[in-house]
């Protein structure tokens, strides 16, 4: 079962490299090859899905080296879920792109979902940063694809702040290596109870404000507001749909790996808590007063991240109800997010205008469908994810007595349910009967409208039924450890694993 | 599925069948499947709605059911303020349902008690703003009047008493009755400030959906408040007229929405005379507004009679005094309908009303006789609603009131025995009519010319009334709250989007603070706490 | 017996790019402050991996290689910083193609022009 | 130089830059008590080079850990280069020399031999990777520079590179990634480093890793190449949205 | 010996400070370019042949020669 995950990572790079031999016939075979193997990926990382979810979580060992000496990845049923909820969405986005994209656009996509996958099961903490580089660099140029005056304000921005972020990532590598002496995750996180507080205390800081930038925290967020509109549409669902919350499910890790020793578990959650209430506060008030339909997605993206670190923290202490709503708002997002961006973007392309009262005026069908099951189910209409999310997350906020919170932000939702209705509403009274470029766009729609009603109904089964989701969680500290490699084997001594 | 589950569900399923049967017995337009199966999709969540004694499946239905209205009504410009309002509501309820299950682990109906006034109270209040009471009043017109004319029926017959049996399930679910005197009163004297406030919105609309809906808020609040009171008499009462009010409702507005198929407008002034084309049909909606009135011979009086009874039994005479005026505005407008729709002057859209035909006037004959027979014969629905009730009330049948000991039913047969002489009385004047001749000579048209809205004397029928309550409607109506939230409220907006102004170095500088904000901060604090 | 070594000149580096990048307005002076925050930061690590008085990790001779322990640098953080320098590169050649082309959309490359995506 | 300070600095820039001077105080202080300088702070390390050359039989142990120890993250590395490569190409379009007027003597001169000269250099570096400094990567570099006296001439049309440039780099990163699968199928785990270790110190000696040090030079020479021939071109970059 | 030191260490801090904060855009990537050798020997001193080598060819050579190509591109003839 190992290799499948190395597949899943390897595959998509290969067709990457293999992109200009099949550019040379055209831009549809290349967006054919390039949905063969998303395709593929897909398949895979449901397998291994499978198997996290029936088996015990799988080490992955590079060049042969046992964990502490080479580079290992490693998937626990969380990772699983995240790897082919990435590839599901990469898919479908690629289907759903239309006929407007060079060959190299889907060159940079396969690149970037290597690029994802080997960030959300690298065990590695520099190997992480390199992935982390390439999904930036892929979307850098990703955002800045179409060269008009918008895209490139947005990409130079989405550039510098970018760079800026992940130097500031490689500073606390170095911090760490220097104090360590070891680059793989486990062994670090066994070290880091030893490390002085000044120390933890920066290095914790270092490196949330550097995969923070990527992952949309509050006031590190500022370039997704212009990114994702200016970025083609298939882009803007790609960035927010698994991108931003691929780079908080490495910060969530990383954080709960290395900084969730006793003392400042309490500490770490309120950090978190308060960003995510921040986050999610901020982007939803300025996104109820947004005009241009991409923008309010964009916000609506930055406030669900901040609906996913409130659940992280309150997952810490409550992990029952935090981690399960953890899991339930990513889904969420990444369908009904993924499925909005793919159909207004597409629909408001086709009209020239993201104006809200002018972007819907070619709605095809499918898009109408997308629009409100997508709209529902981001704003927590009862059978979609969204809802069960929702109250995983306030029976969270009120187990660990945060009344004022709840308060807070369930006001700030009702913001959220007003601007995103009035996108969905705005796509099912256009009056106007619009075509899609191509039948792969209706395909990916009704394929996501689908998946959120299947999710949504599975939802209420499993309700019913007592399922138990507490598995899908970030492996806790110590089992982390134990089953990368044993410690007590290694002391550092000759260990030689031809 | 107990009792009064089976009761509300069989009520709402009974509806939900007439007024497919009015659509599909419709033109093309009613018949479009879309409406239709909304109807279904939301019955079908009501049924679960009743059904279920788990908070949290009561919440998936009860936000099922907002959102699915918000959808039908098929104009999200207008239904804005109802999703906002109703969204608040929820979330109220959301909250109350996580604190019990954080302080009881449990999110069982019954176990609400154990949480304390505070989570009853926020539980409740979705109900409150559902039913309409005061501060949540303002998006009652907008709802109705923009809401898609095939679904308004049952918007206003069902939807608008939701709150009532969300009351009803969780007191009844309660072991003890919680003290919550405070709010009951608050929200009894608030239902009746608000009955009269959209008695008189009634009054003075000048178009037919618009008076039909706010009658209904008038009526919903009274029942509201009867359900509020909780004694016997009061909760059987309010079945009652609930079942009343649902029946006219349908008749009335299968009338008004036919009228709208065939002349295109619901204004007063496009109708007038339609006497002589729909006589059956004016003879119903003779009845039903009888009924909404409340006069003796139809079921209305004896469910508003039974409410009225409660209240005085139980010595709040304030309420009673504010109900009855509301029901003073219920004579005004009940006439202002009939008049303006079948007895006003002839207008140029006669010759396209036809009477309906045999299948579209099923509701309206249903609704009217079964009226008809609640005020008749009441014994039959005092035992469905107290069948309903068993568990939480013992049946309703001997009272003891101000004067004695009084045999309810037997005082409504009596009623019913005056209902019979009345019946007999138009029996024999029906041959000896003849139809009054035009008196309006002085135009030498046929028909009055389309902007009769000068002449036709029945525009602005009850100005001295509606200049009487323009002050307090006007107080009521919140639009001060409206210009509140656009002037402070939209002010923090504007200081929040401030903060991205789109420059590179501010935000390079946003990342530098929170580098060295967290920094300062987390070690204050870690050396604080070691 | 040098107190001004590696480290100084690393933070002092990895100061002045991050000064750089947020004092200057002109995108290509921004590029170059990035190139110097991240020469900063690759000093940095080869520096944390240095250990006074050995050599270069590369066992040349026989001997070397039997008791290379304790007369070798430590070799991680230098191929750490390979990878680092190409990928600085890399972003490097990306910021480029966007400066040309914000010199044809906007007429400069001063980032104070790019003010029209706000709110 | 120091009139350049004077400029109008926006405010947020100058509250950044004295949180910098904060933050670097800081890191200055972390440092020297956390991870003092020059001392052995090695852990995983020591394995490297107790074992380094026995078992990957490269004598410079850097190529063995960027390419054994650590291959995956020269993967990544290679697949970083490989998207900038192609990011640019999006961005700029090959094209005609931006020197269309400057006839430059010692240039032409010069490029007739020159970048021969160079691109032996660059192979040396490449083939010794794993015995002495250098490898893939500063190979690479060496070899697309020795080119790049080739594309500064004077060009009317797009450079003869363009083609065989592509093919070159796509084939070497597909190569790449077919001998770590290779490590994958035959061997059981990705990127492992098979082949006969042979004497250590020799040209033919660490197993595959210099046929993957090849690989990558070919490939970083052909990106870069790619590149730089986007940047020297004055081609007018297509104006489509 | 530490005088070696002590000059790589101070020629590279002076001219990546011009490189940073001087007015022309040339004359920076050519301050980059002379700081990008003072690296190259610093690294040399800290006993990393490899990286020296790497930063020599790529941050002096490619990266000044980039940035060249990119001003010229951009129309900007000299300082």
């Amino acid at each position: 079962m190992t290799k499948l995950a190395v597949y899943t990572f390897a595959l998509p790079l290969l067709a990457g490299f293999l992109m200009w031999f099949v550019g040379r016939l055209g831009n549809r075979p290349a967006k054919a090859f390039s949905a063969l193997t998303s395709l593929i990926t897909t398949v895979l990382a449901g397998k291994v899905l499978l198997s996290l979810l029936k088996g015990s979580s799988i080490v992955v060992v590079f060049g042969g080296w046992r964990p502490p000496l080479g580079i290992n990845f490693f998937l626990d049923p969380l990772a699983g879920l995240w790897l082919f909820s990435v590839n599901v969405l990469m898919f479908l986005a690629v289907i759903g792109s239309g006929t407007r994209y060079s060959w190299r656009f889907y060159g940079l996509l396969m690149i970037l979902l290597a690029g994802l996958n080997g960030l959300i099961m690298s065990g590695d903490l520099f190997n992480v940063f390199v992935f982390f580089e390439i999904v930036c660099l892929v979307s850098f140029a990703l955002v800045a694809y179409y060269r008009k005056r918008e895209s490139i304000e947005a990409g130079v921005k989405y550039f510098v702040l970018g760079s800026v972020a992940s130097s500031l990532f490689l500073l606390a590598i170095a911090l760490i290596y220097g104090k360590t002496g070891t680059l793989n995750l486990a062994q670090i996180s066994y070290l880091s109870n030893s490390w002085p507080a000044l120390f933890k205390l920066v290095v914790f800081v270092l490196i949330l404000v550097g995969l923070g930038v990527e992952s949309g925290v509050f006031p590190l967020n500022a370039w997704l507001f212009d990114a994702h509109p200016a970025a083609p549409f298939p882009v803007s669902a790609l960035l927010s749909g698994i991108v931003i919350e691929s780079a908080l499910y490495v910060l969530l890790r990383l954080v709960g790996l290395f900084f969730l020793d006793k003392g400042a578990v309490l500490l770490v959650g309120q950090t978190l808590l308060l960003l995510g209430v921040l986050t999610f506060v901020v982007a939803e008030i300025v996104g109820f007063y947004q005009r241009d339909v991409k923008r309010a997605l964009a916000y609506s993206s930055a406030g669900q991240i901040g609906l996913m670190l409130m659940a992280f923290a309150v997952g810490l202490s409550r992990p029952d109800l935090g981690s399960v709503a953890l899991v339930l708002l990513f889904l969420n997002h990444l369908l009904a997010k993924g499925g909005l961006f793919l159909s207004v973007g597409a629909v408001s392309d086709r009209s020239g205008s993201r104006d809200l009262d002018r972007f819907a005026e070619e709605c095809a069908f499918s898009d109408k469908v997308v629009g409100l099951v997508g709209g529902l189910s981001l704003v927590g209409a009862p059978p979609f994810l969204g809802f069960w999310g929702k109250v995983a997350l306030v029976f969270g906020l009120l187990a660990i007595n945060m009344y004022a919170l709840v308060g807070i932000v369930l006001a700030v939702m009702v913001l959220e349910a007003i601007y995103l209705m009035r996108i969905s509403s705005a796509m099912l009274t256009a009056k106007g009967e619009g075509r899609q470029d191509c039948p792969g766009q209706a395909l990916s729609l009704w394929v996501l409208s689908l998946l959120m009603l299947g999710a949504g109904v599975l939802a209420v089964y499993g309700v019913k039924k007592g399922v138990d989701l507490s598995r899908l969680r970030f492996t806790p500290k110590q089992e982390y450890i134990q089953t990368v490699y044993d410690v007590s084997a290694y002391k550092g001594g000759v260990d030689i694993d031809g | 599925m107990d009792r009064l589950g089976l009761l509300f569900t069989w009520l709402t399923l009974g509806l939900a069948g007439l007024q497919i049967l009015f659509l599909l017995a419709g033109d093309r337009y009613t018949r479009r499947p879309w409406p239709i199966l909304g109807i279904l999709l939301l019955t079908l969540v009501l049924v679960g709605l009743y059904s279920t004694k788990d908070m949290l499946y009561f919440f998936l239905f009860w936000s099922a059911s907002t959102w699915l209205t918000f959808i039908l009504s098929n104009n999200p410009r207008k239904a804005f303020g109802y999703l906002w309002v109703s969204l608040l509501g929820e979330f109220a309820m959301l909250s109350a349902i996580g604190y019990t299950y954080a302080v009881t682990g449990s999110t069982a109906l019954s176990s609400l008690a154990k949480a304390g006034p505070t989570a009853i109270a926020l539980f409740c209040l979705p109900f409150v703003v559902k039913t309409g009471v005061i501060p949540f009043n303002f998006w009652i017109g907008d709802l109705y009047t923009g809401s898609d004319k095939r679904f308004v029926l049952f918007l206003s017959a069902i939807i608008s008493k939701l709150g009532v049996f969300g009351i009803l399930r969780t007191v009844s679910e309660l072991p003890s009755l919680p003290n919550l005197a405070v709010w009951q009163n608050l929200f009894i004297y608030l239902a009746g400030i608000t009955a009269i406030w959209s008695a008189f919105k009634a009054v003075g609309s000048e178009d037919a959906i618009e008076a039909l809906s706010f009658s209904s808020l008038s009526q919903v609040t009274f029942i509201f408040a009867s359900v509020l009171l909780w004694s016997a008499v009061s909760v059987s009462g309010a079945v009652l007229h609930y079942i009343n009010h649902m029946l006219i409702k349908l008749g009335m507005f299968s009338v008004v929405i036919y009228i709208w198929r065939k002349i295109g407008s619901t204004e007063y002034t496009a109708m007038g005379d339609f006497v002589r084309r729909m006589p059956v049909s004016f003879l119903f909606f003779l009845m039903l507004g009888i009924s909404l009135a409340g006069v003796p011979p139809m079921g209305g009086f004896n469910s508003k009679w039974l409410m009225y009874e409660a209240f005085i039994s139980k010595g709040r005479l304030l309420p009673v005094l504010l109900f009855f005026v509301a029901g003073v505005g219920s004579f005004l407008y009940v006439y202002r309908l009939l008049h303006s729709i079948f007895l006003g002057r002839k207008k140029a859209s006669i010759s396209l009303v036809k009477e309906m035909n045999p299948l579209q006037i099923i509701p309206l004959v249903v609704s009217g006789l079964v009226s008809f027979l609640i005020g008749a014969y009441v014994k039959p629905f005092m035992g469905l609603t107290s069948r309903a009730l068993t568990g939480i009330f013992d049946p309703v049948t001997i009272t003891k009131t101000s004067i004695g000991l009084v045999n309810l039913s037997l005082v409504l047969e009596v009623f019913g025995l005056l209902l019979g002489v009345v019946v007999i009385l138009f029996w024999i004047l029906l041959p000896k009519h003849r139809y009054a001749p035009d008196t309006e000579g002085y135009t030498a048209a046929a028909y009055l010319p389309e902007q009769i809205r000068l002449w036709d004397y029945s525009y602005n029928f009850y100005a001295p009334v509606n200049r009487l309550g323009k002050a307090f409607v006007d107080l009521f109506s919140l639009g001060w709250l409206a210009g509140f939230w656009k002037e402070y409220i939209a002010g923090l907006g504007l200081v929040l989007r401030g903060l991205y102004n789109g420059r590179l170095a501010t935000y390079g500088a946003y990342i530098m603070l929170t580098l060295s904000g967290l920094i300062v901060a987390l070690s204050l604090l870690v050396s604080k706490g070691s | 017996m040098n107190a001004l070594d590696f480290y100084a000149l690393s933070v002092f580096l990895i100061g002045l790019g991050l000064m750089g990048v947020f004092l200057n307005r002109d995108f290509v002076k921004i590029l170059i402050s990035l190139s110097v925050l991240e020469s900063g930061v690759n000093l940095l690590i080869v520096s944390i991996g240095y250990v006074r008085g050995r050599i270069a990790p590369i066992l040349f001779s026989k001997e070397l290689q039997a008791s290379a322990v304790g007369k070798v640098v430590d070799p991680v953080p230098q191929a750490l910083v390979l990878t680092a320098i190409v990928i600085g590169l890399g972003l490097l050649a990306v910021g480029l193609g966007m400066a040309v082309w914000m010199h044809r959309r906007f007429g400069t490359t001063d980032v104070s022009e790019l003010k029209d995506l706000a709110g | 130089m120091l009139e350049g300070i004077n400029r109008k600095y926006d405010i947020s820039g100058i509250i950044a830059s004295l949180v910098v001077l904060a933050f670097s105080g800081l890191l200055i202080y972390l440092l020297y008590t956390q991870i003092p300088y020059g001392q052995d702070k090695m852990l995983v390390s020591k394995d490297y080079i107790k074992m380094g050359v026995n078992s990957t039989g490269a004598t410079n142990l850097v190529t063995s850990v960027v390419l054994s120890f650590r291959g995956l993250d020269t993967l990544g590395e290679v697949t970083v280069l490989f998207a900038s490569a192609m990011a640019v190409g999006l961005f700029l379009l090959p094209g005609a020399g931006m020197w269309q007027r400057e006839e430059n003597f010692v240039l032409r001169v010069a490029s007739r031999f020159l970048p021969y000269l160079i691109i032996l250099i660059g192979i040396y570096i490449v083939s010794q990777g794993h015995v002495s400094p250098g490898g893939g990567f500063q190979g690479g570099v060496v070899i697309s520079s020795g080119l790049l006296l080739k594309l500064i001439l004077k060009r009317e049309k797009e450079s003869g590179f363009g083609g065989l440039v592509h093919a070159l780099e796509s084939l070497m990163g597909a190569g790449f990634v077919a001998l770590a699968l290779v490590g994958l199928v035959k061997y059981g785990s990705f990127l492992y480093s098979f082949g006969p270790k042979g004497v250590p110190g020799t040209l033919l000696s660490a197993g595959v890793l210099p046929v993957l040090y090849a690989f990558i030079g070919v490939k970083v020479a052909s990106e870069f190449v790619a590149i730089l021939e986007r940047f020297t071109s004055s081609g007018e970059e297509d104006e489509r949205a | 010996m530490g005088y070696i030191y002590l000059a790589v260490v101070l020629f590279t801090g002076f001219t990546a400070a011009i490189a940073v904060f001087s007015r022309g855009r040339v004359s920076s990537v050519v301050a980059l370019a002379l700081a990008s050798v003072g690296l190259t020997a610093s690294f040399y001193l800290l006993q990393a042949p490899d990286v020296a080598m790497a930063e020599a060819v790529i941050s002096a050579g490619l990266s000044t020669a980039l940035f060249l190509f990119a001003l010229r591109k951009m129309g900007i003839r000299g300082d």
